[in-house]
């Protein structure tokens, strides 16, 4: 049986994360921030978004271009210690933010991915990042239980996909977006290079084609990616 | 066409393209066959593959590609093969658009008995349960009634359930029906069976709508 | 800085495996299954075990011939249906069986894997799935707790491996493999085919090696593996 | 060589052949050029690689290759990428033999601080909270005093902490110390540097076993 072709239009793809949306966005630093949908959501202006990334990238990049144009509510992320133009607006009371420790921030994603509620950890406790959170007795002691965190829209970046929707990710830009791209209701994956089905062979697949809903091409990288231009 | 064939013929009209899909082990798997091959559709096993091409042909089968029911099977172009974590988080996350099941007992309330017959038959729930809970659509493809005669599409189950109220849609050689909040619903018939005929072989009232039964 | 080598030989890194040891070993059916570890684990003998694994492989196969040798003690598993030697047993009480609904039994020992405590879900509530089980309340409603599955050692079966332990998996032999290599304390592997160090692109890495404590390689296959002798 | 050199070689030292090691973003990253480069050991980066090569030359970075403080590295022979719940199962599960992180302030009981300075900085705490929790070995990488001449090691923190109890042992730039039940052990001390001075240097009291102390 062939598989459905996931092609989709930047714009038509995007068009369908309106107000209020959860969206998370993989990436860790640069490698992995899908830079050109975050680009054209901001050019579409959605408000009142919960962003869900592991960190904020830094001042005139990626998330930063959502915080600047005031599309976020709330940031749910493990660290933005580099991007002071986060820092301010959190302190200002612009976002509200929910620190999370990366890990548990991965696994919270996961879970929500993996179809159940959440999971029971004990990091955190005897520290301030253990206080509000739900306790649990099990087995006599008390452990810490993590919500699964799950979103509308899952954004992610893929060195390869194929037409079907298969992604292939490189080196350290994995990061989030295997997660994330399970984790969400719907999942928009950009591609630097889209390979005809069948191209990927199925060990070699990062995420499975049936977690993608759509596949954007992306033309040349701009320099944001780390491109250097020679 | 053989009234088995017939229903596998009708439940594979139900598989449409773009979804996503598992086949439950025996009488589910056959529906495979009667998907159309141009059909874009995704047939996932719950050993870890999205994109089940179809039966390995005899002397071609690789010995490290199986479906769950121990087959031999082939990778459709576009396949994907993964660890049993991320294949039941496909199941239970919402990635899977209908899943076809076997049943010993389903109930005009949607529960389905599939997995366990007291003092009998208790070999373990494997995946069942967890298809049975989280598909978006799931089908029961049963014959009619059991080989002792007897419904199989009861009013309540008798037997310890695999999941409560999960069934959309019941295929069997006789009826399609559909549980929804205000009972089971008649809503095609076999060619050549009578709407008397069904009602006799079902062990639950059935809602039956006015005017003429479509047929398969 | 250059990779350990984890090269054991099948005697040796067997030899760790003592009575009442937990060991997960991988394989759904026959593809993934370990068989040339658990021949010499049998070889061995030790008592008691607790054997974690989806299924107990056909009469004559891999975990049968530790259910026949009298080493279990308990079963850990999603099914035993095509072993009517294992369900004799079972129904005997000459050993005791836990069956865990598959997808449960995966997220258990990843879980484990993952350093927590357990997770939380609604699988198999309303159903005699559920009884036993702690219950707890979340958000005003009623979940199940599932605790991680941990073991002392894994038997994993891979299908090419590096000297130094990272580990490819071929089709639907990958399995439980790379949760169980995760969940144990000690993983001892089986690979077809070891090559150099370097050989094994790092993006396309199934279980990396901090993973793998001990890697035997196999001679020719016997036939239990599905080979076909022409 | 400078004291902060023989601060990082001193920690090289207990990174030993087999180890899977991760080091914290700022000083303990540069401890990875005091590793003798015939050294069978695995760094891991918690954003996703075990086998960090080192520091990519300049011009010849990788766009899709950094470690978790942004800096640009190479993959060794053998490395490999996996995802953020793979990486920090790695930390979790019981797989990283040791990290070396750095601190505000620790305390003899063990204690870590090194991510919250209330009203001053909050940035998240990042991958820090898993590695000092659940790491087989802490040790920390400090130096013995801060900017402003006060010791870095107390009785007790006074900073929110990043985890209980969790250092094994302390290298600075003055001596080594080890965390034990019955105290903070100075188990070493820099060539130059006069026990007495340590002591002044220290906020928490220190046990010194009789006999010569080891220099570094």
């Amino acid at each position: 049986m062939p598989a459905l072709d996931k092609s989709a239009g930047l714009t038509e793809a995007i068009a369908r994360i309106g107000d209020g949306a959860r969206v998370m966005i993989g990436g860790f630093g640069v490698p992995g921030t899908p830079f050109c949908l975050i680009e054209e959501l901001v050019r579409r202006g959605p408000k009142n978004l919960t962003i869900i990334k592991n960190d904020a990238n830094e001042p005139g990049m990626g998330v930063d271009w959502l915080l600047s144009a005031g599309m976020v509510k709330r940031l749910i992320t493990s660290h933005v210690g580099l991007n002071g133009n986060a820092i301010r607006m959190m302190n200002a009371g612009e976002i509200e933010v929910e620190f999370v420790a990366q890990g548990i921030l991965a696994e919270r994603i996961r879970i929500a991915g993996a179809g159940l509620k959440g999971f029971v950890s004990d990091i955190g406790m005897g520290t301030l990042l253990a206080e509000g959170k739900q306790r649990l007795e099990i087995d006599g002691e008390t452990y810490l239980f993590e919500p699964a965190i799950e979103a509308d829209f899952a954004l992610v970046h893929a060195a390869r996909a194929d037409a079907g929707g298969n992604l292939v990710y490189e080196a350290t830009a994995r990061n989030f977006n295997p997660l994330m791209a399970m984790a969400a209701e719907c999942t928009i994956a950009e591609a630097e290079t889209i390979v005809p089905v069948g191209e990927i062979g199925p060990d070699a697949v990062h995420t499975p084609a049936p977690f993608v809903d759509h596949l954007v091409a992306l033309a040349e990288l701009p320099e944001v990616y780390g491109v250097v231009k020679r | 066409m053989s009234s088995k064939d017939r229903m596998l013929a009708r439940a594979a009209r139900d598989i449409t393209p773009g979804m996503t899909v598992n086949l439950g082990i025996g009488l589910p798997t056959q529906v495979m066959n009667f998907v159309a091959a141009d059909c874009p559709v995704c047939l996932h096993s719950e050993n870890g593959i999205a994109g089940v091409g179809g039966l390995a042909a005899p002397g071609q089968a690789n010995r490290n590609l199986i479906d769950a029911g121990g087959g031999y099977i082939t990778c459709a172009p576009g396949g994907s093969f993964f660890d049993s974590a991320v294949s039941f988080a496909l199941v239970r996350g919402g990635r899977l658009d209908l899943t076809l099941l076997g049943a010993f007992e389903v109930a005009a309330n949607g529960d389905l008995a599939n997995w366990i017959i007291p003092g009998k038959f208790a070999a373990g729930v494997g995946g069942a349960i967890e298809l049975a809970q989280k598909a978006k659509q799931v089908g029961v493809l049963t014959t009619h009634i059991d080989k002792h005669g007897n419904p199989k599409i009861l009013e309540r189950c008798t037997l310890p359930l695999t999941a409560v109220g999960c069934v959309h849609r019941i295929y069997t050689d006789m009826a399609v029906c559909d549980v929804r909040s205000d009972g089971l619903h008649l809503v095609e018939i076999a060619e050549g069976v009578s709407l008397a005929e069904v009602r006799e072989a079902t062990g639950a009232p059935l809602v039956v709508a006015d005017g003429p039964m479509p047929t398969f």
